[in-house]
């Protein structure tokens, strides 16, 4: 017989069920789990309390699975104010500013109900982002889904696009930026992570911290109702039948208290009217105010019968595990209680004490005088087992590496450009940045649309350039070159504005990782991940894991979604990434290798995802990233694009039909001189890391490439910029020459989604 | 026979009902008393042909079901009448 | 000139109107929709955003803040009022504008830039325009699409009340008309001419630093006439 | 007494409604046949405290025409029946 705990009586809420071994079932732990329970309470807990434990102890706030990968990334760096471990990452920037990001995924609230399931994921990700006192300024997404045709799929792209636009607009952030991709193993578990950026005066950083025993606890904005209860066990199980019946606990976002909520929260944290803040998002009022605890040292007890709530009659149980949207925890000193609500009332809101700062570190919750939860807070936070899955590679995986093509292609060298550029991952996605407000706030300075966004800092002349990239298909075929291929790829992306890489948040969607050849994918692409980010001084700041993305039909294709933030240092020397005029010199910089293995070229062209990705030579990306932000810097650069999916072709068509809105298209000449002798297919489609298509003006070439062999970026100039008519590419060696109508290009790249989306239906 | 079909499609209880609420307060806010538990949803009003009232509420059910309504989110009801007379 | 920049709960594009006002010459303010006196403004601007969410339709809840009051008056006696997107809509909603601004005929919302082509350069926000030239700057919107019933239509165009039309494409595959907007109909005024109205957004292009200030003329008209009128 | 008030509201006839006709189409590729002159707009239901139902009705209509409907685009039409009888 065990002794319970000095202080953690607790006795059941009227009513509730008694805890079994199917509730304990039921609520997502397993055996080991529920005996560190007992064993930490030394009695059975109450219903109350197996919620909590369900909902900290669940993949999504414990991470059992993953954290001791985490640590292995780098998280430090001159720059880095804050790194993981608060609701966002801190970089430092110049005259005293500072960038809060973080990205975040709602998967499996998105497969049940696109539409709120995305619209809340954007809210979660702005509240984590305001908490620390930062004002967003930025909001991206990178979007996952099945193949367009079928019309499921298309439901959920639509109501996910609408859901994202919807919140971020009515907020009033820009949307920045983003991607989608399409691939069957997202039918059934699509992807929505989103993003946030935000800007604060790094004295003003506010952390989520409890203490100050005697302190209050405010419940701020909207009220608690039924919905969402278990969202975070949720996200933390496989997509099943049973999903289905989980609708009912669909979150509904309400964007317009949210604004009320922003300009109240920040305006509460200049005044300095606040100890700690921190927003309800997974679990809610459970994770927001035990997590806040642990993080001061403290206790906290809270009377659920005070938190204000939408319908009457709601248990504790229900109360805790609540992730009604918009709401905020505050903890304040009594004093500043009244202040507080005063601000509140001005922004149409309420602030409701419901709790206060204790001195015995015991996490209790009462009920109408009733203690129906008290758990020692530290061990409830960081008492989870921690698991250490076994990883290994699938031989399945590893016949795929070694795969090559059988049989023709679908088209030739010259059909697979357009081919290519129809392809919906590659095809613009102006149907999509549509629906997002991308110049609110006015501080746009290159929208969606190129390789990454770039806002202004107010009142300043330096910039933010932010981007979120991944490609599946590298880490489906080599999780650890994939992993280095995603940061990579972002760095190239910010380097293409002119920008300079600062640091990371990640958003590590993987299966089940207790399928040994899942963890594998996990494991390698973290390590490809951190190695990346050292050898870039990209630090991770923070990110979100979210395991289990699986449908009956198996598991999603691994996607380590990078989102990074870069410094440029005068909006005045931002690169675009389309060409620009007649007459402009088009030079290749990096090395080309014809790497078609896991190339768009072999999906599209040949149906095949496989073969070993294009190996990523960190050396050579952080030297192109050199460069491109030094010519940019003596305004060398008049555009400037990266070279990914689809290679150089694909990279010199989208340059050459122009930005969105556009009003006339250009055309372009350009000859390879291709020493190497690849084939026509490997030199326009081949997939090597490291290159950037760029342009300058005629008499600044020679300047380009001296500065290219001074930073020991191979450079080739290729050709020049032209006005409307045909993309002609002639091959030197073998004097081939292909031409394609420009026009018509860009009908099939801007029309590609469009068309698709005609037939909105369920 | 020709139907007039006149759906109506409200937020299912107990999910949050911002827009409702919005229009709960601002009609207090413009004197009108006695005003409560507020929802705001779609009508559709549509002709649809069918032998009689049964089929057509029938068909209207089935489109509710794959289009009109979301079945996650919202609770619908239907009214069939002769076309043309109301 | 000083501006009433007026915040409704959930206005979100108030700074950067009051930035463009101030970058003109003018001096600008934040008036908060409960208040009831613009604190001596000569001209009003109702802001972008989504005031109330845009919850039952966009503008119809904001209409009834005590600060509208004051905006009458001010409007009543000849001085300038602009509607800048959720704005606009306002104004109709008030019925200070002719007509509505309904659900976008897209069906979506839409965010890009437009060209609008100037019809009216004497309006206290346009006159530093050429009549007939065309300018670009962004729309981001889900009920821009504007309506009324014939007749108000006919009216407009015979005393020359619509301001400013979508012309184009904005690109070879863009349409002109970004929400289906009858007569292309982009801004309107009242009768008199000093109740502006527009869906566009030319506060959010109206610095050269982001590569264009097409917008700009918009405020520097407001600071000329106010030069214009008291001389 | 409570009256449960139900309010439909429609565009007005001979305005476009790009929405009704999307609806119309959708219906359509989903092989409904026979469903026409569709329309799409708002239901808002709510709770009103009053004497009798011709009162209830009345402050509908009121509510209606001040902040419900838009006179310039909308038409409405309301349905009185008391409180819970649904
Ligand atoms: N979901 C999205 N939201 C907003 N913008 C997007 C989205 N998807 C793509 N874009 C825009 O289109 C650009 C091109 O996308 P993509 O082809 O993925 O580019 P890249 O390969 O350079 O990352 C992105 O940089 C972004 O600006
Ligand atoms: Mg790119």
């Amino acid at each position: 017989m065990t002794h319970t705990a000095v202080g953690t009586e607790a006795h059941p809420f009227p009513g509730e069920r008694p805890v079994t071994d199917a509730v304990v079932r039921e609520h997502n732990l397993n055996a080991r789990e529920y005996a560190e329970i007992v064993a930490m309470l030394g009695r059975t807990p109450t219903l109350t309390e197996l919620g909590i434990f369900s909902a900290l102890w669940s993949e999504h706030c414990s991470y059992k699975h993953t954290k001791p990968i985490l640590k292995t990334f780098p998280t430090e760096g001159p720059q880095v104010v804050q790194g993981p471990g608060e609701n966002a990452g801190v970089l430092r920037l110049p005259e005293g500013w500072a960038v809060a990001f973080k990205i975040e995924s709602h998967n499996h609230p998105s497969a049940v109900e696109p539409y709120q399931g995305a619209a809340t994921g954007v809210g979660g990700i702005l509240r984590d982002v305001f908490t620390m006192g930062a004002r967003p300024v930025a909001v991206l997404n990178s979007l996952r889904l099945g193949p367009l045709d079928e019309p499921r799929n298309r439901y959920l792209f639509s109501g996910i696009v609408r859901g994202v636009g919807h919140y971020g607009n009515c907020v009033g952030v820009p949307t920045l930026g983003g991607e989608v991709a399409f691939a069957p193993g997202y039918s059934g578990n699509p992807l929505v992570n989103a993003m946030c950026v935000g800007l604060l005066r790094e004295t003003d950083l506010m952390r989520a911290k409890a203490h100050g025993v005697g302190n209050v606890l405010l419940a701020m904005g909207s009220r608690t109702g039924r919905d969402g209860i278990h969202g975070a066990s949720f996200a933390s199980e496989e997509l099943s039948e049973k999903s289905e019946a989980r609708r009912p606990q669909v979150q509904v976002g309400d964007p317009f208290t949210e604004k009320l909520l922003l300009e109240a929260t920040l305006e509460l944290i200049e005044l300095g009217l606040t100890v700690g803040i921190q927003d309800m998002g997974a679990a809610g009022l459970t994770s927001s105010s035990a997590e806040m605890a642990a993080r001061g040292g403290v206790g906290v007890e809270l009377d659920t019968s005070l938190v204000p709530t939408r319908e009457a009659g709601m248990t504790p149980y229900e109360i805790m595990l609540s992730e009604s949207q918009e709401r905020m925890l505050v903890v304040a000193e009594p004093h500043r209680v009244p202040a507080i609500q005063a601000v509140c009332a001005k922004w149409e809101l309420t602030a409701t004490p419901v709790g206060r700062v204790t001195d015995d570190g015991i996490f209790r919750i009462v009920h109408n005088g009733t203690t129906v939860a008290a758990i020692p807070g530290e061990r409830l936070v960081d008492g989870c087992p921690i698991y250490y899955p076994e990883a290994r590679e699938s031989p399945v995986a590893v016949a795929r590496r070694s795969a090559v093509p059988s049989g023709p292609p679908a088209a030739d060298a010259l059909g697979a450009l357009p081919l290519l550029l129809a392809d919906p991952t590659i095809a613009s996605k102006r149907w999509v940045f549509e629906q997002y407000d991308s110049t609110v706030q006015a501080e746009t300075v290159l929208g969606p649309g190129g390789d990454a966004g770039v806002v202004r800092v107010p009142g300043t002349t330096f910039g933010l350039a932010v981007t979120v990239d991944c490609n599946q298909r590298y880490v489906t075929l080599d999780p650890y070159e994939g992993g280095k291929a995603a940061v990579a790829e972002a760095a190239r992306n910010i380097a293409c504005t002119g920008a300079v890489p600062l640091g990371i948040t990640d958003c590590l969607n993987f299966g089940n990782p207790d399928k040994p050849e899942i963890f594998f994918q996990f494991r390698e692409a973290c390590r490809g991940i951190a190695d990346a980010c050292r050898a870039f001084g990209t630090p991770v700041t923070g990110g979100n894991v979210s395991l289990y993305n699986e449908s009956p039909t198996g598991a999603i294709d691994p996607t380590p979604t990078i989102g990074m933030v870069g410094l440029l240092a005068d909006v005045s020397h931002r690169v675009p990434s389309h060409f620009q005029a007649p007459g402009d010199q088009i030079v290749l910089l990096g090395t080309s290798a014809g790497h078609l293995g896991g190339s768009s070229y072999w999906e599209v062209l040949h149906r095949l995802v496989g073969g070993a990705p294009p190996p990523i030579d960190l050396d050579a990306e952080r030297k192109l990233q050199r460069l491109l932000a030094a010519a940019a810097e003596r305004r060398l650069l008049r555009s400037a694009h990266d070279c990914s999916d689809g290679g150089v072709a694909v990279a010199l068509a989208e340059a050459v039909m122009g930005a969105p809105y556009a009003t006339g298209t250009l055309a372009a000449k350009v000859r390879f001189a291709n020493p190497a002798r690849l084939t026509p297919e490997a030199l326009l489609y081949g997939e090597d890391g490291a290159r950037a298509l760029v342009t300058t003006l005629p008499g600044q070439v020679s300047e380009l490439m001296t500065l290219a062999a001074e930073h020991g970026v191979p450079a080739e100039a290729i050709g020049r910029v032209e006005g409307p008519g045909t993309l002609e590419v002639h091959l030197a060696d073998s004097h081939l020459t292909f031409a394609w109508p420009v026009a018509e290009l860009r009908h099939g790249y801007f029309d590609s989604i469009p068309r698709r989306m005609t037939e909105e239906t369920r | 026979m020709t139907w007039r079909v006149r759906v109506r499609i409200l937020p299912r209880t107990g999910l949050l009902d911002p827009e409702g609420q919005a229009v709960e307060q601002a009609l207090a806010a413009l004197r009108f008393t006695g005003a409560s538990n507020v929802h705001v949803g779609k009508a559709i009003a549509l002709d649809v042909a069918a032998p009689n009232a049964d089929e057509a509420r029938a068909k209207a059910r089935a489109m509710c079901e794959q289009l009109l309504a979301n079945p996650v989110t919202e609770d619908f009801d239907i009214d069939v009448e002769p076309a043309g007379s109301a | 000139m000083r501006v009433a920049v007026i915040r409704f709960p959930g206005s979100n594009c108030e700074p950067e109107s009051k930035r463009a006002v101030e970058r003109a010459g003018g001096e600008a303010y934040f008036v908060w929709h409960r208040d009831t006196s613009l604190g001596g403004a000569d001209a009003v601007i109702l802001p972008g955003g989504f005031s109330y969410g845009d919850y039952l339709r966009s503008g119809a809840i904001a209409r009834f803040s005590p600060i509208m009051e004051a905006i009458r008056r001010l409007a009543a006696d000849g001085g300038p009022v602009l509607g800048l997107c959720n704005g606009f809509q306002i104004l109709c909603e008030a019925g200070l504008l002719p007509g509505a601004l309904r659900r976008n005929a897209g069906l979506k919302y839409v965010s890009r830039p437009v060209d609008l082509r100037v019809e009216r350069t004497d309006t206290p926000f346009t006159n530093a325009y050429a009549m007939g030239e065309v300018f670009r700057v962004p729309v981001g919107h889900g009920d821009g699409r504007y309506a009324a019933p014939d007749a108000v239509l006919d009216e407009l165009d015979a005393n020359r009340q619509v301001v400013l039309r979508y012309s184009g494409p904005a690109a070879p595959d863009a349409p002109a008309n970004p929400n289906g907007s009858v007569r292309d109909i982009a801004a309107v005024c009242n009768r008199e001419g000093n109740i502006v109205g527009m869906m566009p957004h030319p506060e959010r292009l109206a610095d050269a630093a982001l590569g264009s200030d097409a917008g700009h003329r918009v405020f520097e008209s407001l600071v000329r006439y106010s030069l214009l009128a008291t001389r």
